[in-house]
């Protein structure tokens, strides 16, 4: 099935001087689940910035299933269907587990622009909330504020939030970045879960991840697309070694 | 689908009753017995000292208008110090109506003072909202000295700072007069007034569009990220917010049947910026807690001897500050929450 | 000729005036870039150091100069016992929580210098040298002024001299451009701030001793000007001397001009000019990052 | 019997005390006098002159006050902005039954307690409050201390005719009483032949501005004389210093203006800037009377030799020589404000300041209006040489019934 979710043409960002991505093409098919790896500084995160809409592009153009979104504003393509993690948490660390994920259920549902009828009416909302708590394993601690759990079911909450947005096209910035190895499995697992459907591109280092999780992967360097391939092509691929693989050693004695 | 479950009616809905989160997240927004207590406590003070309702009368204004300031600021996290521009614009909508003998009816004029105030907060919204933090801090401040030298300005108009003397206010229902020795009638409508407004933002802050400004606050790119109209939200908060502040200085104008250019002045809104944060933000009743602890030590502090007042005020700000982040209410929560821990033990 | 002298004697008073806002300014932007701290009390400071001066001259008799030095450290000296007492709890806290404090730490100066030294103002007497007028050849002005400008003038190369060249200048402008990195640099950033508080504070007791002849000096001095303390500080841009000095140079310039030729709410285009730059550059005219 | 007698002493013995309770009630009438005045914000300056004022005047004419015994209430106006002062005013007369009340330094204060001193039917005399027009607000309020109008349109009366000013500049502080010395400078000014060639607003009331611009602006034009309104405070300091600094006296331009600009109490600060400045005021602590003496001597007495009234503390003085004479004329009564009001319509009193009476159809001072110049003593302190005098001088607002001024139909 070749059905194109988000797809990129000669998509560039400088800044200033910098050219942080140059010219990419790319293409993201429903159900997909793509790994992008790169070394420090290869534009990765400029790239999930550009599909997102925080910036805008200086030159090329973003479509999602064939239609341009290139001047979609950021909130408007959550609402076509493109949701993000980010590399670093982003919660509201002073609302409980569940208020979390229910913002975003209610932003998804679109009830939060509704003022006079009380939040807590809306059992719908909490429901579905706690549903997703329930399949992230956090139904436990959806009383706890953000603040007080351990890094790593913080990440897992990020995720819960994202999916509660339902959307088309996931893309994952370093989901288990700062997870200790100990939990890091409840975040890969979680991800393995997630709805076939969904076309997924994730940014990761841990080699480990990739192999586990990646149908495809796309080879990033100094802002322009190096390779692509089969975990395993890119494993091959010298050149991937040179530049990248040769770094993180031990992704590759793995293969 | 597995995991983006969609609520699977009645199984779910036990599931999430079943979970002390959701059960929390449900009754968050029912009526709590000591919720009464400000009510009951406002007709009170009534009939225990009906020789201080002039008093009275100021206490409840200061309320109002530092609820209007938690909206915009506890739950939005809008940081003013320019809320007296809306207030000015609410005492002056009645003054000038009044002084003018356009419209002395002060019900409507409430109204009228709502909306002049929520227009000037759009229109400002609209502009100033894209910043944030202390730039965000010097626009409001310099909107509101704008509006302060415009007042100066048309001091033929506005009074300047002689101000607009012996407003004719209305009856209330066109029976009930302001008399202007005793506040009683003033007291009971700015009590009432106080209790609709305050129903009105209750409802507001726990509604749906509440929890999204709280999330606002909480993490902006989260809100951005997950598709909110974060900016929308802003303006049309920081627009209520305004109205209510204009209410409250329409109020402050009948029941002391004066405005003058101090309405408009940086002394207001730094005094109602404090009373909230002394009282704690974004928590509804910081505001109540807020006006009485600042306006009794006032009161007290001031008649032992002048200078002692703004030291006692000074030295319990900057306590606050230090110990008691967000209030005294917050101090509150500190001190539960510590009980709490403690228990099991 | 008479238009030549007209347009010097506008920039002479505006420049003064301007300066005056730069010497109490300077260190309340440097320090707020450092850390982003809303320290609304810095006024307080300007006023704190602004008595020391005035009283050493006028009661025990000390000269100018002399005045000026213990204005300074005298200020320094009390900012770096509250720094390290009260304000280091804070730099971690919200602004709303900075702003409560400073603004009581507002009220407290406010009460103190009322019961301690009363609420009347405070005369600044010039010595001799330094009053009346000083014939510039294409026109006569107040030597105060004159002397003003020039000072400000050399406290703003010698700041920027720091800022550039020092080693402290260096990691003071690392970390007003990026905290994070500057700490893992292992530039300690606390001590930085320290002395950029003091050394800021005593700017300010300094601005205030010399602002005494425009502003006056009375209990009430840091609540009256710090309007005006803020729009230069964030029209300039934190963390920017530059920025600063020269917001405080076109402020008094323009402030002058308006009240000079449309006296009549002229402040009201102040104002207005201050929205419109600070919503043109949200950063400020030399600012490096957002506020 | 015996047991009959000691019942009938004791009757006795009670009914001497009660009467004798009674009669010495008689004798030291309780009088409650509630003063309005900011103990806090910008005004708190001024409270305490005015305080020393009314102490004083007890101390000195405690002989008059018997048998009354005068009990101050005080009560803080706070910020001026109305609200506080009419919350004062509600309270005094409601919770303390106050017979008089007093004070008032800020007229929005006064402005805004207006409606309630009505209301209260109770003597308010008002020690400081200068705008014109309210005295017109209700008709129990009585003034004791001034208005803009008179000293203003003196002044600009003299500029011409004493001075021999052809043109002025005005330079004014932007409120109120402002206003009105511009409104009656330039009124008497330009009624004596003169031109007021520009009118420069210099600032608001509560920062002190920088002055340069606004006296460079009238340097440039080359009036004859600069009259300035500012408040009496630090402002006054600064101008007189930016006149001598900007060498405008070399440039053939005088400074006058109200007596605001030499307050006493600054006057010896002002050092030799203020030389031979000319001003019109009702007061100023050289005032050649015997009341003067008296009080300025009482004054140093009592609060150190380098301390001196001014026209704030007359004022005060004043109001409370009225509130006495009210006493006495209505025999204790003075709580019926009418009657109260009534006595003191036409009432003339020798004051520090010189005879001053209270317009029987406006309730406002008449009084004497000095044209001042200070002079360097021979003991080397600054002092006010009087040029001339100009008796009884209403408040010209009225007289000419000038917008507000105009009495209410």
């Amino acid at each position: 099935m070749t059905d194109i979710r988000l797809e990129t043409q000669a998509l560039s960002r400088r800044f200033g001087a910098l050219v942080a991505v140059q010219g990419i093409d790319f293409k993201l098919a429903a159900g997909a689940r793509h790994a992008l790896i790169g070394p420090n500084g290869a534009g990765k995160t400029t790239f999930i910035n550009l599909l997102t809409g925080v910036l805008p592009p200086t030159r090329g153009r973003v479509l999602l299933s064939g239609r341009d979104i290139t001047g979609t504003a950021q909130a408007e393509r959550v609402k076509l269907g493109i949701a993000r993690t980010f590399q670093i948490n982003r919660l509201f660390r002073g609302l409980s587990v569940l208020e979390n994920v229910c913002i975003a259920v209610s932003e998804r549902t679109g009830a939060a622009g509704t003022m006079f009828t009380a939040a807590g009416r809306r059992t719908d909302i909490i429901d579905e909330s706690m549903q997703l708590l329930q399949t992230f394993r956090l139904a436990d601690v959806a009383r706890h504020r953000i603040s007080e759990l351990p890094y790593g079911r913080q990440r897992l909450v990020e995720l819960a939030i994202t999916i509660g947005l339902k959307p088309e096209v996931l893309l994952l910035d370093e989901p288990a970045a700062g997870v200790p190895s100990a939990e890091s499995h409840i975040i890969l697992e979680a991800i393995e879960r997630l709805p076939e459907h969904i076309a997924v591109l994730i940014i990761e280092h841990d080699m480990d991840v990739v192999f586990r999780f990646a149908h495809r992967v796309t080879v990033m360097v100094s802002g322009a697309l190096f390779a692509e391939g089969t975990p395993r092509e890119i494993e091959a691929d010298a050149r991937v070694r040179e530049v990248y693989l040769g770094q993180a050693g031990h992704g590759a004695s793995h293969g | 689908m597995s995991a983006a479950a969609s609520p699977t009616g009645a199984a779910s809905a036990v599931s999430a009753g079943q979970n002390p989160a959701a059960r929390a997240l449900i009754r968050r927004h029912r009526l709590r017995w000591w919720e009464a207590l400000p009510w009951i406590a406002g007709i009170a003070f009534y009939f225990a000292f009906p020789d201080y309702l002039g008093f009275g009368c100021d206490l409840l204004v200061t309320i109002l208008f530092a609820l209007s300031l938690d909206l915009a600021l506890g739950y939005a996290g809008i940081i003013t110090l320019g809320h007296a521009a809306f207030f000015g614009a609410g005492a002056y909508t009645v003054g000038m109506l009044a002084t003018y003998n356009i419209w002395t009816e002060p019900i409507s004029s409430l109204l009228l003072a709502a909306v002049a105030a929520g227009v000037i907060g759009l229109l400002s919204g609209l502009v100033l909202l894209r910043t944030t933090g202390l730039t965000l801090l010097m626009l409001t401040l310099s909107t509101m000295a704008l509006l302060y030298e415009a007042a100066n300005m048309g001091a033929a108009y506005t009074g300047g700072f002689d101000g607009l003397p012996s407003l004719p206010i209305g009856p209330v229902f066109g029976v009930f007069e302001f008399n202007p020795l005793y506040s009683n009638t003033q007291y009971l409508f700015a009590l009432a007034v106080l209790f609709v407004c305050f129903v009105f933002v209750r409802t507001l802050v726990y509604s749906p569009f509440g929890q999204s400004l709280t999330g606002i606050r909480e993490n902006v790119l989260r809100m951005h990220a997950i598709g909110s109209p974060v900016r929308r939200r802003l303006i049309v908060c920081y627009t209520i917010s305004a109205a209510l502040a204009g209410v409250a200085g329409a109020l402050s104008a009948q029941t002391t049947a004066f405005v003058n250019l101090a309405v408009l002045g940086l002394d207001r809104s730094a005094t109602v910026f404090i009373v909230l944060i002394l009282g704690g933000y974004g928590r509804l009743y910081g505001a109540f807690i807020g006006a009485v602890v600042y306006l009794a030590l006032e009161h007290f502090l001031a008649q032992i001897y002048p200078a002692a007042w703004q030291l006692g005020l000074g030295l319990l700000l900057v306590l606050i500050a230090l110990f008691a982040r967000n209030g005294i209410l917050g101090l509150g929560d500190a001190l539960a929450r510590r009980y709490r821990a403690r228990r099991p033990t | 000729m008479n238009a030549l002298a007209d347009i010097a004697g506008i920039l002479l008073g505006g420049l003064a005036a301007g300066t005056v806002l730069f010497v109490v300014s300077v260190g309340l932007s440097v320090t707020m870039g450092l850390m982003g701290f809303v320290n609304l009390a810095h006024g307080a400071f300007a006023m704190f150091g602004g008595y020391i001066i005035v009283l050493a001259m006028n009661r025990a008799q000390y000269g100018f100069p002399a005045a000026l030095a213990m204005g300074f450290f005298g200020t320094a000296a009390l900012s770096v016992v509250l720094e390290r007492l009260l304000y280091r709890r804070l730099y971690r806290a919200g602004e709303l929580d900075q702003v409560l404090f400073t603004i009581g730490l507002i009220f407290i100066f406010i009460a103190t210098i009322t019961i301690v030294i009363g609420s009347e103002t405070q005369n600044l007497q010039l010595p001799p040298a330094l009053s009346g007028q000083l014939d510039l050849g294409i026109v006569q002005y107040r030597t105060y002024s004159i002397f003003l400008i020039v000072l400000g003038f050399l406290i703003a190369l010698g700041i920027w001299l720091a800022f550039e060249r020092t080693r402290i200048g260096g990691q003071i402008r690392a970390t007003v451009d990026n905290r994070r990195m500057a700490e893992s640099l292992g530039i300690d950033v606390d001590r930085l701030f320290t002395i950029t508080f003091a050394f800021g504070s005593g700017m300010a007791g300094i601005g205030g001793g010399l602002g005494a002849e425009f502003l006056g000096l009375d209990p009430q001095y840091p609540l009256k000007y710090l309007v005006y303390f803020l729009i230069v500080v964030s029209v300039g841009g934190l963390g920017s001397v530059i920025g600063v000095y020269y917001a405080s140079l076109i402020l008094g310039v323009l402030d002058f001009v308006l009240t000079l030729y449309l006296p009549k709410g002229g402040t009201i285009f102040i104002y207005a000019l201050t929205i419109l730059i600070l919503l043109a550059r949200p950063q400020g005219l030399f600012g490096r990052k957002g506020l | 019997m015996s047991r009959r007698t000691i019942a009938a002493l004791a009757a006795a013995a009670a009914a001497a005390l009660v009467a004798g309770g009674a009669t010495s009630q008689a004798l030291a009438q309780d009088v409650k006098i509630g003063l309005i005045l900011p103990y806090t914000g910008p005004g708190a300056v001024l409270s305490p002159e005015m305080d020393k004022a009314i102490d004083l005047f007890q101390k000195l004419n405690a002989a008059q006050i018997k048998p009354y015994k005068l009990t101050i209430i005080k009560r803080d106006s706070k910020a001026p902005n109305g609200a506080a002062a009419k919350i004062d005013a509600q309270e005094l007369l409601t919770q303390e039954k106050v017979d008089v009340l007093a004070g008032w330094i800020y007229s929005p204060d006064a402005i805004a307690s207006a409606p309630v001193v009505t209301a209260g039917k109770r003597l308010a005399v008002i020690m400081n409050a200068g705008t014109s027009f309210i005295t017109n607000l209700s008709p129990y309020f009585v003034r004791t201390s001034f208005t803009l109008w008179q000293s203003s349109y003196v002044m600009g009366d003299q500029a011409a005719k004493y001075m021999h000013a052809k043109t002025a500049v005005v330079a004014y502080t932007d409120y109120p009483p402002g206003k009105d010395a511009l409104a009656g400078f330039k009124t008497a000014f330009e009624k004596a032949g003169g031109k007021v060639i520009d009118a420069i607003p210099a600032g608001g009331p509560e920062a002190t501005p920088d002055f340069t611009p606004f006296f460079q602006r009238a340097k440039d034009e080359h009036p004859d004389v600069l009259f300035v309104f500012v408040p009496a405070g630090d402002q006054a300091t600064a101008v007189v210093k930016t006149y001598a600094a900007l060498g405008m006296k070399a440039a053939g331009t005088k400074l006058i203006g109200t007596g605001d600009i030499v307050p006493d109490d600054l006057l010896q600060g002002m050092g030799d800037n203020a030389v031979g400045l000319i001003t019109v005021h009702h007061y100023n602590a050289d005032l050649d009377n015997p009341q003067n003496k008296a009080f300025v001597a009482a004054w140093k007495k009592a609060y150190g030799p380098d301390s001196t009234p001014n026209f704030t503390s007359v004022g005060a003085y004043d109001g409370m020589a009225a509130i006495v004479h009210a006493l006495h004329a209505t025999k204790g009564k003075i709580d019926d404000g009418d009657a109260a009001v009534k006595s003191l319509e036409g009432w003339k009193f020798n004051s520090p300041q010189g005879p001053i009476e209270i317009d029987p159809q406006t309730r406002d001072i008449v009084m004497n209006e000095y044209l001042d110049q200070v002079v360097k003593g021979s003991d080397g302190k600054l002092h006010e040489k009087v040029l001339l005098t100009v008796h009884a001088v209403k408040d010209q607002c009225k007289v000419l019934a000038i917008g507000p001024c105009a009495p209410k139909k």
